[in-house]
């Protein structure tokens, strides 16, 4: 029965569009989706998820639920890249270690939407504020990682690290995914009913099919590193792997304690497990230059990323089953 | 028509800015910059077909008269070892009008 | 309870789209949206609009009223850019002087459809030959700036002039964007139902989620302009926000005169207010390469669109109101 | 009667958007579509007809019905491209001759699509394993065409040419649009009524609006074309409108005798009479660069694409409903 | 190999016309364009993200012998001087095949 | 800065490939490529705004020392003879970093 579920997810477009994308590069058949057209697609997300969180929270409320759940997915994405920096520590220098500490500290938001679409076809809800969880997790990775970077690199062009404190913050917390979100939650939290009427149709009775286009992009894209997982090495796929399951566990565990709803725990489990390929990457571009990117991009692009969502949610899920029933 | 130098280079579209700038700080008359460049070098591919923009090159050119490039290179060399990229540095004859 | 109206408008999602748009550039988030995307939205919305009012059209019939209205059109069409013309003279020289005074004398298509979303929330209808009424009003104003720069620019390189004005005309009255309303307001006009049962899903159903999304690239592309407004000057500033007060009062007055119904009287007083920032500067460019280009282009696109989509959308409406009650 | 079909035909708000383009060119309005929107029309029009046929056929079944017409489909695509060969062949060296003999051997999606939305006009019905049909009539004739090339042109290059002849099958069988359309077949046909309730809000509701902006651009790029027909040629001109037709009459002859539905039958005549501009020139400029691509990109674009939509759909239907009734 | 003249034009898209124009006038066997750069100079910053065409400046380069190069560089400069850019002309040397 | 030489290539994008692998196998140290640019020459327009790719030049550099720079130009040669396309070369000063 855990079977089924893998087959339940497998068996919706979106999921057979990523693997039809994946395909597509090892059968180099040139298929392509030219920038920015898969710029526009995660625009559409972020602007999508985002509203549509709002107006199912100016439904909810902002309940003592709601809070536990924010708290919760604060206290992950702070402790999660702390714990992996000193697994990784293990095998890589500082610089690496940061970088793909962060990653994983951080979320992917095509991960966290194609797990909303695997419950919905499961019929189980969450709530609305999950998108402010995952939007809160996104952030604090990054400041942990070059909190870490601060405390362990000796750090000789010091003052040149100073210069750009202020402004690696600021790309931390304003940077574009984050923001478009925050604004997005925003504005459907506050035109409510009446905003959704006009939005529903473009950002949400669309929402599958965009899911489903994006992800041909993305099987393409991630396909397109996976020549590159030789030179990541094992150590580093079985973190792409082990890490994001035990961080579910984590967080279902915490779900547990604290009884969340079933929905919403699986989806933080999701939310933990996830890596980071667009904000976390761009922002360790910029402040940790000596990373490899092929490394953590690889990692969580091509590793971590199919994994959740094929093999990944139906597990998450069944655990999350067995325990609330 | 009159002598001139043409200094181009090509950098990860982050670190574009850090290249204008130097070349702002010299007083060039302008530049051209061409976005999304795709290539190769020790930093590995940059595909620009990345979700994130941090894999993306620029290529950008000034062209200004041979003390100032002097100048300006000098100023860009540290820039390049940290970040990688390539400068190149030609003579053109600049038509006046 | 002009203010009801202010908040009315502000708290429809594609206004606060425009204003998130801004923000995200005063804090530095790097949020962008590539071309050609805003192409991608431009070509859409001319196109909804087109189809939309030739359907209306097909249905509504052409009247007496619609003669009046566009008669009104075109009147002000060709009346204001002369009188901004003399205006502008007081200070600038007879290049910028006609340039900007054919930006005001056009239209903004964005501003158009904004206060028809902002009509609607009213539930106050207009005709759909507002749209025919729009693309009227787009060209007109190039022409007149030309002759005004034929009859006062000392023309020393007459004949190189000459060849080009047969040139300058086709790309007036053929412009991309007034060519695309035309054809579609036909195609709206002549499938009638039937076409519009087969566009609407597209044009119509997704069109204030896609104004929603073209809204905050616009508010990008606005607030990047912002920093040049001190260059504008103080004279040009207070023109770019009561130039098209004034131009709306004028709009609301002819429409009293002529009685023209509520609706129609407020879509063509935001007409006669908004400025072009696409079709009349690429004419300006290619005519009049003497003028600025940042003198026009950000009195239109960062003064006086902004202005008109949050206080002047209410401003004429409030008047409009207390006229007609 | 045959002129009401004409009027019928025309009157669909996608041909007369195809019509503005062209005209928008001849007006030299400057209106273009950029890339990659084009891009991002024909990906969506081939993942929508490939979802739609597949759930079309999810529901009909696999019959013999279908078995007869994907028989007779294949035999169109591998006897089309011989005889058309050996008719260029009067006029034309080898290499355009194959090259123009592959171009018609093969098909074009978009008159397809057209012909599907005439067809519905209609209210008459096609099966949707006609998409399975035209997948597999796109790669036969690239196929046929290097084998004809390799009979008949003295080969000295030979071993080049040798080292190539794999890439050149995969490039023929596995091209993008290809692939493209399987895929999405595929999904559709498994995924069937579940997965079409995901997908038809943006795949099946939006695809007649999509279409009418696809043919904007179409009618924009085939009339920046036209001034090469000149360089065409009569003869090539001629072949271009009186070899889609008879293509077309044998189709509707075949269809006849093997009893094909009316419908299948008009689909089949479609797919017959047009050429491919897309899969097709691109396998030919990688294979036979001795061709000049503005003879059969022309062909296909300026001439044979513009008559098939506007006078050969009513003309091929008229002449089934003859026989059908 | 032969030695030839490259000539690089920076102008705004809407006048790129005017150059290929000359460039035709003059018969050379071909040029190479790249669109939408940006820029800076004089008249600004060329940003080529406006809503309309008329800030994108286009790239353009031919390469041709140098008797021709003079003559279609005196014939660029009264386009230069009304509608800006810049022009350059450097050596190369050219494969031939 | 030291004397290298610049290899400019203008080819449709399709046999790009074909032009990378010369530079892989003589082991340049790295590449910049343009996609897409527009062209005028012996295969007539390469308008780039075809529904195929087929029609699409791609331009491509890369600088290496002269020695190279001459083994890649004859391997270049009958690319450029089957495909058509420009192939230049120059000289610049590259700055070590
Ligand atoms: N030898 C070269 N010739 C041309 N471009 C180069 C060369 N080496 C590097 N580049 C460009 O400079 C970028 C950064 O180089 P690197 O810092 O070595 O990775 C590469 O992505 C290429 O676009
Ligand atoms: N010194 C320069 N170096 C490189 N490009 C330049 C230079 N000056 C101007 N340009 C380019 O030429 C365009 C027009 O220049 P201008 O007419 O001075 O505004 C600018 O937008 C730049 O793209
Ligand atoms: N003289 C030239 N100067 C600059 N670019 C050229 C020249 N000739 C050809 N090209 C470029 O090379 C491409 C292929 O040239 P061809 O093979 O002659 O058609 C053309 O599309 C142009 O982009
Ligand atoms: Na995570
Ligand atoms: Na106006
Ligand atoms: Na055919």
């Amino acid at each position: 029965m855990g079977f089924d579920l893998l087959i339940q997810n497998t068996l919706n477009p979106p999921i057979l569009f990523f693997i039809a994308g994946m395909l597509s590069v090892f059968l180099r058949t040139d298929l392509d989706i030219p920038q920015p057209l898969p710029k526009l697609f995660s625009l559409y997300l972020l602007i999508s998820i985002g509203i549509h969180g709002g107006y199912e929270l100016s439904k909810s409320g902002i309940t003592t639920d709601v809070i536990t759940v924010l708290g919760l997915a604060m206290f992950l994405a702070f402790l999660v890249p702390i714990y992996s920096f000193f697994i990784l520590r293990l095998k890589l220098d500082i610089y690496n270690a940061v970088a793909i500490a962060a990653t994983y500290g951080s979320i992917s938001a095509v991960t966290f939407v194609t797990a909303g679409a695997f419950l919905e076809s499961l019929n189980i809800k969450f709530g609305g504020y999950m998108v402010a969880a995952m939007t809160l997790m996104e952030s604090p990775a990054i400041i942990i990682g070059l909190i870490i970077l601060n405390l362990f690199a000796n750090n000789k062009n010091n003052n040149s690290e100073k210069t750009s404190w202020k402004e690696i913050l600021r790309e931390a917390v304003f940077n574009p995914s984050v923001y478009l979100l925050m604004v997005s939650l925003f504005i459907g939290y506050i035109t409510a009913e009446k905003g959704w009427k006009a939005m529903e149709p473009l950002f949400w009775t669309l929402f599958k099919g965009m899911l489903a286009f994006f992800l041909l992009d993305m099987g393409i894209i991630a396909a397109k590193r996976i020549g590159e997982i030789k030179k990541v090495g094992m150590f580093l796929v079985g973190f792409g792997i082990f890490m994001p399951i035990f961080n579910a566990m984590l967080a279902i565990f915490l779900g547990y304690i604290f009884n969340v709803q079933k929905g919403d725990t699986f989806m933080l489990s999701v939310l933990a497990a996830s890596a980071s390929y667009i904000a976390v990457p761009a922002a360790m571009r910029l402040s940790v230059p000596e990373a490899n990117p092929s490394l953590y991009i690889t990692m969580a692009l091509a590793i971590t990323f199919p994994f959740n969502i094929t093999f990944g949610l139906p597990l998450y899920y069944f655990i999350v089953n067995l325990i609330w029933g | 028509m009159e002598a001139r130098k043409k200094i181009e280079v090509v950098i990860d579209s982050y670190h574009l800015g850090k290249v204008t700038e130097v070349f702002e700080k010299n007083g060039i008359s302008g530049y051209t910059i061409i976005k999304d460049v795709i290539g190769k070098g020790e930093r590995g591919l940059m595909s620009a077909d990345e979700l994130t923009d941090a894999f993306k090159n620029s290529y950008i050119f000034t062209v200004c008269n041979e003390e100032k490039a002097l100048k300006i290179l000098e100023q860009l060399r540290p820039i390049l070892k940290k970040y990688g990229g390539v400068c190149l540095l030609s003579d053109v004859m600049w038509l006046i009008h």
